[in-house]
């Protein structure tokens, strides 16, 4: 259905913003005027568009790194709606409220729109030449490896061409940093099943014991668990409804929907998972010599002293494991976030083999047949290294893509500082966002709708899949480029003859695919009829063999005791990963801003969650104004009073309060990374994300909270509202 | 409907893309001197989009939808085209300069919502335009 | 001149589906949400942001009660006094329940809300004067009404945002009231296509903006009239009637097992929206 | 007991002392104008403001969409029953010692029933839109919605203005022809001379006009009950727990008798004083007035318990819980101020020796109306922030500035106009005072004629 891309652009020319400017004068006159208003029509024939009929065009959402495919609906040249593309194996045209507000991250108000040289303290607009020179001029007489790369999760023909800059300037430092990934957890999961990103199945499960894995709010791949959790819950297939048990400090959105939430004390997740497996070889589980010697110790009184959960909870937890398999047992961001939390995820991967899930509910991937595109997927010691170099003088110029460490990273980093030393910072961003305040030269990018390139999800569905992103409209903002041309003119920089024959990005990523187009399945396809298919596809799906899981449990584990009570700092601090936020990427996107969080229901600000017994203790209330003080620092915010959390713990959502980024995110609500310590995992050196310790105090201050929630609270006040019926009074297997 | 497009396929009828207009014009020898064709040559040359005058503009609540009076009384009934469209946009043919002849307002849409029309040319069968404020009001 | 048409059409603008005497002809649009699916991560809230130009209020009038989110998450908690919810929370979607009797159609003043013949609440914008009497007697409070002229004074949409709103959909100016429509602009446009091809918009041919985005399809919706679509089946198996303002299994002795329900039934509006029990497992 | 008014004024000395209400009042009278035009002043403002704005900076919300208007506009379509119940219904019960008051009680009807007029535009969202809700064939060939109370209201209302303005013309037709024969030459001259339609005072000319007076009088006191009734089935026809209360209707009625009365109290004294009519508007007039008051206030109380029963042994928890919500919640001061100035401050009326007790009296009537208003403030606005649905039920919404100061504005705009009424025309009727005069001393005259026969 499209030619080329050149075409395609014309194609995208927007037609007259009439239809949407006009419509602002919605309501209210209601007069006919003649010629008041103008229309405007294409200059030339396009047989595509019609106005007044929307066309559909797939490409990837970018919103987060889940890589699920999108349908945006485009009108008069302009995309208005994305909704979930059918094809894609991620999320089968389902979407989340993240993806939803895409939309806003193309026509943002507070986007950069031409290169910006730092002058003083001002940006001062430059051109791109200019632009491109001045990286050129500052790279001359910097050796290879005083040259930094700072990016986000990259993948796809992105990640190669970044390769190839890399490898021409001879850097080999190229930090993948991502705040908020499951990072520890892959390293565990690499120990025990041989891979990081084992293919979950929760679709096949009849129960789902989860450590704080979030896959229905912010773990790994949302959309797509969510939809394999619909098929988990329906009574009507084969394995029965299936039971969600969720164990963790903080609830999750997970958490709120689980059969059976347990709170458990911060940091002993492996203790009870430990636990359970001697509570199953009590209750007749074969259970392998090695493992049953490990698990020997943790005996039931002393567990639930421990994790402070009661032992028939352990027992009928065992119970039900026993009973009904396949089950699985998921360990999330709640369990590996300590300074032991390699430890805790091995202890709950052992709990998989135990189960004997390993090759039932967890499979192997498939394997990517162009290592080259395959995710680089990132991780928080990245930053950390990173800060080092910078710290000790290593890196003289700096390029940071898709990465915003000055925001995310803890502040105890003084990675800020730090980034002064550096000579010269290039910035490729979308806004002006905290990182890019402190960059020499920012560069600024097209929308992700506006864009061409390539991805391959980390968490790979079923099947590995090519993502394709293509422009659904037309450049906004006539100066802005795309991560990939700008490194491609970067790289004709070095290697012109090489490259001289890719005009842009757009004829580089089609000029690749088509190359490996007979791996890809177009077998003796005319090359612009395959490229036409796969564009209005969206992906491709690529044959993968999938890899293989060693089944192999290792005993040696070594879980701490339960910390002991630090008196100046009594309260646990959990960063909470909210769904619309996440690592605050998306801050400025105002429908994210408004759309309640699922569980607090609190809007446009940040909160800190307390549970009832300790707010009790503190003698804080909602609203109260306190101050949160770690060894790092202190914030002050609202106090939500919540029974969701372990009275030793309090939360605080991660991704708020940024200082820069846009109108819709500056000074709303306050950044928890400004008080978090840099504690790291013993194993893998990670950020332990819930390792802070915390102490509150009340300032005397208070305000009305803004939530959605009314004074009713979540009471329904005697009234039949939303009715819960209990498994065994309820017959699902007859429903459609 | 050479030139509107829209008009059997679409809610909106649609400004023909200026290469159309063109098309024509560059033959039509007679007119091709005169200001306001040199005008739209001149946006031609400067590939640029006509800001044309909205003639026939309803308020951005109201949907007029052209296929289904188009489909109806032009390919159902069989009606010339000058009448089905000529109803609510006048004898565009005698103008140089479109101008409104009808009122185009609800009152006016109305009364043709009331009447009894034949469903198609050969049956009997007859029933009026829907009174249901959505069909019209979004 | 128009008395005749006032007096003719009277019983057309007022009808009440089905308990009034016009059946529905070709379409009865109603929906069920299976509240064990949902699991409240509002991606249905966003997609109807984006569908339909809901003005973005911000803090300070989201704090006054202002917020225009004509689809709302709510969150319960168990009211048994457990010290922590160790069953979770409670989600629950809330948007106009498109009544049947609709109590909003019968006080407004100038008869800008009306019962349409597929069996909607249609809201006219432009009518509507702001008397808020339907606000006021609606029994769910999901009518949203514009306390402020968010497109110009307020400037929700500015720069570039205002080319994201949906052309199908008016952009309301201060002063009216508001709320779900079903996706009106999207059945309509289907009901296009179906007459262009000489038929009924078959069932899942059109979704609304909510239920497209649902990553659990918590929600279902099509048409009623038509006893193969997915929502007259689910309807029809949890017994749920929708001209009934008591169901035929709740009279029952033993409790039923089924799950469907519908809101305030007892008031009798006959919401065209049925509700599937939250389960939760005995077991643990 | 005493005398409702001397028999013995001469005629001459009633319309010299009515006259010169038009002519000097104190000067008191020219700082309460004052003060109105300020208050109006104020009012103004926030309409202005708020009809640029938006209806937001009445700081309402959803689902709490009504508020002070409504409740206002409410208390002053009740203000306007005491005219008529004075005028009307009293003139068909022969009460004349009605007379000298029901004048100014009638332009106080009509000019309460403005005030109402405007609350109903003042609280629409789109007030430029107002025409949508008139029935008249327009070019949409649209109607408004015949079946909604609020239009039952607009229409009632309007009648009920209507017939009220030309009841209390026809009343004052004789008075006009009065003022047109005693007055200098000036505009007033001319107005009452247009006004009084030629009244010459023949025999046939009072037939006719005692006929029509009746007549409209008759017309009045149905349409009189009708309007507030209609007013009461906005909530009682409503589906909203705390309004849906069958007996909304008489309650509304006796509510309005009531406040109505309580501001006739208050403006007796005020006229009173400011003209100077201690010979007409007497203390054993004002007595009268106050025990009628205290009679309609123990309806208003009996009625209001008849209520709360009815909400109490109802089956519908949701009413019951918007009953205890109004005693115990966020709106509970104001809920049992109303209890105390409507039900427990009328005692005061008991005791003779305050029933005639200026200052008392002054004080109680401000108090019961402000009783009265906060009724109406607490029919309307606890239902919306604990009705059916919890999960909207509001943080109770203090009305904004604005609000508060239409409300505010509106009792400006009413006493300008009725200020400017009792100004520009005769706000006590002289004929009927002469009427009055004249029975009584016939009365006394027979007294003392039968005593002769006895000897």
């Amino acid at each position: 259905m499209i030619e080329n891309g050149i075409n395609r652009r014309d194609f995208l020319k927007v037609l007259g913003w009439g239809g949407a400017t006009i419509s602002l004068s919605g309501c209210g006159f209601t007069s006919i005027e003649n010629g008041k208003e103008t229309v405007v029509s294409y200059v030339e024939f396009n047989e595509y568009a019609l106005p007044g009929i929307g066309v559909y065009f797939n490409s990837t959402c970018a919103q987060c790194d889940a890589g699920c495919g999108i349908s945006g609906r485009v009108r008069e040249g302009r995309v208005l709606k994305l909704e979930g593309n059918a094809v894609s194996s991620v999320n089968h045209g389902k979407m989340c409220g993240l993806g939803q507000a895409g939309v806003q991250a193309h026509y943002n108000p507070d986007r950069v729109r031409e290169p910006l040289l730092r002058t003083g303290n001002q940006g001062e607009a430059i051109t791109w030449d200019k632009a491109l020179g001045l990286i050129n001029e500052k790279l001359g007489g910097v050796k290879g490896d005083e040259v930094a790369f700072l990016t986000g999760g990259v993948s796809g023909h992105l990640k190669v061409l970044l390769k190839n800059y890399q490898d021409a300037l001879g850097s080999k430092n190229h930090y993948v940093y991502e705040a908020v990934s499951p990072s520890v957890v892959r390293a565990a999961n690499k120990k025990s099943y041989g891979v990081e990103m084992p293919h979950l199945r929760l679709d096949r499960a009849k129960v789902i014991v989860s450590f704080g894995a979030d896959f229905l709010g912010a773990w790994v791949s949302p959309v797509h668990f969510s939809q394999q959790y619909a098929q988990f819950r329906k009574g009507t297939r084969p394995e029965g409804r299936g039971v969600l048990v969720q164990i963790e400090s903080k609830m999750t959105l997970t958490g709120a929907n689980a059969d059976r939430w347990i709170a458990i004390r911060p940091g002993t997740e492996g203790v009870l998972a430990m636990g359970i497996i001697n509570a199953l070889g009590k209750a007749g589980l074969a259970i392998p010599a090695d493992v049953a010697a490990a698990s020997k110790a943790y005996t039931a009184e002393r567990v639930s002293g421990e994790t402070d959960v009661s032992a028939e909870q352990i027992d009928k937890l065992a119970h039900l494991l026993k009973t009904r398999t396949p089950s699985l047992v998921l360990a999330g961001g709640a369990a590996e976030g300590y300074a032991h939390g390699s430890q805790n995820a091995a202890a709950i991967a052992m709990l998989n083999h135990v189960l004997g899930n390993v090759g039932k509910t967890i499979e192997a991937p498939s394997r990517v047949p162009f290592p080259q595109v395959e995710a680089a997927v990132g991780n928080r010691i990245a930053v950390q290294a990173l800060n080092d170099q910078l710290a000790k003088d290593k890196v003289k110029v700096l390029f940071v893509y898709g990465a915003n460490p000055v925001h995310t990273a803890p502040a105890a980093l003084k990675l800020k500082d730090n980034l002064k030393k550096a000579a010269f910072k290039v910035v490729l961003a979308n806004y002006m966002d905290e990182t890019a305040m402190e960059a020499d030269l920012v560069l600024p990018l097209d929308s992700w709708l506006e864009d061409w390139g390539t991805s391959v999800p980390e968490y790979r569905a079923e099947g590995v899949q090519l993502n394709i992103t293509q422009p659904l409209m037309e450049r906004l903002h006539p100066d802005t480029r795309g991560a990939g041309d700008i490194f491609l003119s970067l790289l004709k920089q070095r290697r012109a003859e090489e490259y001289k024959k890719h005009e842009d990005f757009y004829a580089y990523v089609r000029a690749s695919v088509l190359s490996i187009k007979n791996a890809l399945g177009g077998m003796g396809k005319d090359d612009d009829l395959f490229w036409d298919e796969t564009l209005s596809q969206g992906l491709i799906k690529l044959p993968g063999a999938s890899a293989a899981l060693s089944a192999k449990a290792g005993p040696n584990i070594s879980l701490p005791a339960s910390a002991a009570i630090d008196d100046a700092y009594p309260l646990r601090l959990i960063p909470y990963v909210t769904p619309n936020m996440r690592d605050g990427r998306n801050a400025n996107q105002p429908w994210l801003q408004e759309s309640p969080d699922p569980l607090t229901t609190i809007v446009w600000d940040s909160w800190v969650e307390i549970h009832p017994v300790t707010a009790a203790r503190l003698g804080v209330e909602e609203g109260d104004i306190v101050e949160v003080t770690s060894r790092s620092g202190t914030i002050k915010t609202q106090v939500y009073v919540f029974p969701g959390i372990h009275p030793d713990a309090i939360s605080i959502p991660y991704g708020y309060g940024h200082q820069a980024l846009g109108r819709y995110a500056k000074e709303v609500g306050v950044n928890v990374a400004n008080i978090m310590d840099q504690i790291t995992d013993k194993e893998t050196g990670e950020l332990a994300f819930n390792e802070t310790r915390v102490k509150v105090s009340k300032t005397g201050k208070r305000v009305i909270i803004v939530k959605e929630e009314g004074p009713a609270g979540g009471q329904q006040m005697g009234k039949k509202i939303a009715v819960r019926k209990s498994s065994d009074k309820v017959d699902l297997s007859k429903e459609v | 409907m050479y030139c509107h497009t829209g008009a059997r396929r679409s809610t909106v009828a649609a400004i023909p893309p200026l290469q159309k207009c063109i098309g024509c014009h560059m033959t039509i020898a007679s007119v091709r001197e005169t200001p306001r064709i040199q005008k739209l040559f001149e946006y031609w040359d400067a590939k640029k989009p006509v800001p044309w005058k909205k003639v026939h503009d309803l308020p951005d609540f109201v949907r007029f939808n052209h296929e289904r009076h188009i489909k109806r009384f032009y390919f159902a009934q069989g009606k010339p085209v000058k009448e089905v469209c000529g109803y609510c946009h006048g004898d565009i043919a005698t103008m140089t300069v479109a101008r409104r002849q009808k009122p185009l307002t609800m009152g006016w849409c109305v009364t043709c919502h009331q009447k009894d029309h034949p469903v198609d040319a050969v049956s009997t069968k007859t029933t009026h335009g829907p009174n249901d404020c959505w069909q019209c009001h979004k | 001149m128009s008395v005749t048409n006032l007096l003719e059409n009277w019983s057309k603008v007022r009808q009440a589906h089905p308990v009034g005497d016009a059946p529905h002809a070709e379409y009865k649009w109603a929906m069920a949400i299976d509240l064990d699916a949902c699991s409240g991560c509002n991606a249905c809230s966003v997609a109807c942001y984006a569908e339909n130009n809901l003005p973005v209020v911000g803090k300070d009038k989201y704090g006054h009660g202002q917020a225009m989110h004509w689809m709302r998450i709510e969150r319960y908690w168990d009211e048994d006094g457990r010290e922590t919810p160790n069953q979770g929370a409670q989600f629950l979607p809330m948007m106009c329940q498109q009544c049947e009797a609709a109590p909003c159609e019968t006080v407004c003043p100038v008869g800008a809300t009306n019962h349409t013949a597929d069996g909607l609440n249609s809201q006219v914008y432009n009518r509507c004067i702001g008397s808020r009497y339907c606000s006021a007697n609606c029994p769910y409070k999901v009518r949203y009404f514009n306390w402020w002229d968010y497109p110009t004074t307020d400037n929700v949409w500015p720069a570039e945002m205002t080319q994201q709103l949906n052309p199908d959909v008016t952009v309301r100016g201060k002063g009216v009231m508001e709320k779900c429509t079903f996706c009106v602009q999207r059945t309509y446009a289907a009901k296009n296509t179906a007459r262009n091809e000489g038929r009924l918009v078959r069932d899942g041919e059109v979704q609304t903006a909510c239920q497209q985005a649902c990553p659990t399809n918590a929600i279902s919706f099509g048409n009623m009239a038509d006893a193969e679509s997915k929502v007259a089946k689910q309807w029809e198996k949890q017994k749920v009637e929708l001209a009934e303002e008591e169901q035929n299994k709740d009279n029952q002795v033993e409790p039923s097992a089924l799950r469907g329900y519908r809101i305030f039934e007892e008031l009798r509006p006959y919401p065209s929206v049925m509700y599937l029990e939250r389960v939760r497992e005995s077991a643990v | 007991m005493e005398k409702d008014i001397r028999e013995n004024i001469s005629w001459a000395q009633i319309n010299q002392d009515v006259l010169k209400s038009l002519e000097n009042p104190r000067r008191m009278y020219w700082v309460i104008l004052l003060v109105a035009v300020c208050v109006f002043g104020v009012g103004v403002g926030c309409e202005v403001y708020q009809y640029n704005v938006g209806l937001g900076v009445a700081n309402l919300d959803n689902p709490h969409v009504w508020g002070l208007y409504i409740a206002t506009f409410i208390f002053w379509i009740g203000m306007s029953h005491s005219g008529t119940l004075l005028s009307a219904i009293l003139h068909l019960m022969h009460a004349d010692w009605r007379k000298p008051i029901y004048r100014f009680a009638e332009a106080m009807t009509t000019f309460s029933l403005m005030t109402a007029g405007l609350f109903v535009m003042v609280h629409l969202g789109r007030l430029w839109q107002f025409y949508y809700a008139v029935p008249y064939p327009n070019d949409r060939w649209t109607w408004p919605n015949f079946q909604s109370p609020l239009l039952w209201d607009a229409m009632a209302i309007f009648t009920y203005l209507s017939s009220s303005v030309i009841f209390l013309f026809i009343g004052m037709i004789p008075d006009l022809a009065i003022c047109r024969d005693h007055l200098q030459p000036g505009w007033r001259k001319k107005l009452y001379t247009v006004l009084a339609l030629g009244w010459e005072g023949t025999d046939r000319q009072w037939r006719n006009f005692r006929v029509t007076y009746l007549t409209v009088a008759c017309f009045l006191i149905p349409l009189a009950v009708s309007v507030h009734s209609i007013v009461a089935s906005d909530f009682a026809m409503s589906q909203q727990p705390g309004w849906h209360v069958t007996s909304f209707p008489p309650y509304f009625v006796a509510g309005a008798l009531y406040s109505g009365c309580a501001a006739i109290i208050t403006l007796f004294i005020i006229l009173r004083y400011v003209f100077k009519f201690e010979e007409y508007m007497t203390l054993p007039i004002l007595k009268k007035t106050v025990r009628l008051t205290f009679a309609i206030a123990m309806v208003w109380t009996y009625l209001n318990c008849i209520e709360f029963a009815s909400v109490w042994y109802s089956h519908d928890q949701a009413s019951k819980d918007v009953l205890i919500q109004k005693a115990t919640g966020p709106y509970a001061p104001f809920w049992w101020a109303m209890i105390f100035c409507g039900s427990v401050v009328p005692f005061v009326m008991m005791f003779k020796r305050f029933q005639t007790n200026i200052p008392v009296m002054f004080a109680v009537s401000i108090l019961l109306n402000l009783g009265m208003w906060l009724e109406r403030w607490m029919i309307v606005s606890p239902t919306f922030s604990h009705g059916y649905y919890p999960w909207t039920w509001d943080h109770d919404q203090w009305p904004s500035l604005v609000q508060w100061g239409i409300v505010f504005g509106s009792f400006g705009w009413f006493t300008l106009l009725f200020m400017i009424f009792c100004k520009v025309f005769p706000s006590v009727s002289m004929y009927e005072v002469k009427e009055m005069v004249y029975h009584r001393s016939m009365a006394s005259k027979h007294d003392e004629l039968a005593e002769k026969g006895a000897h």
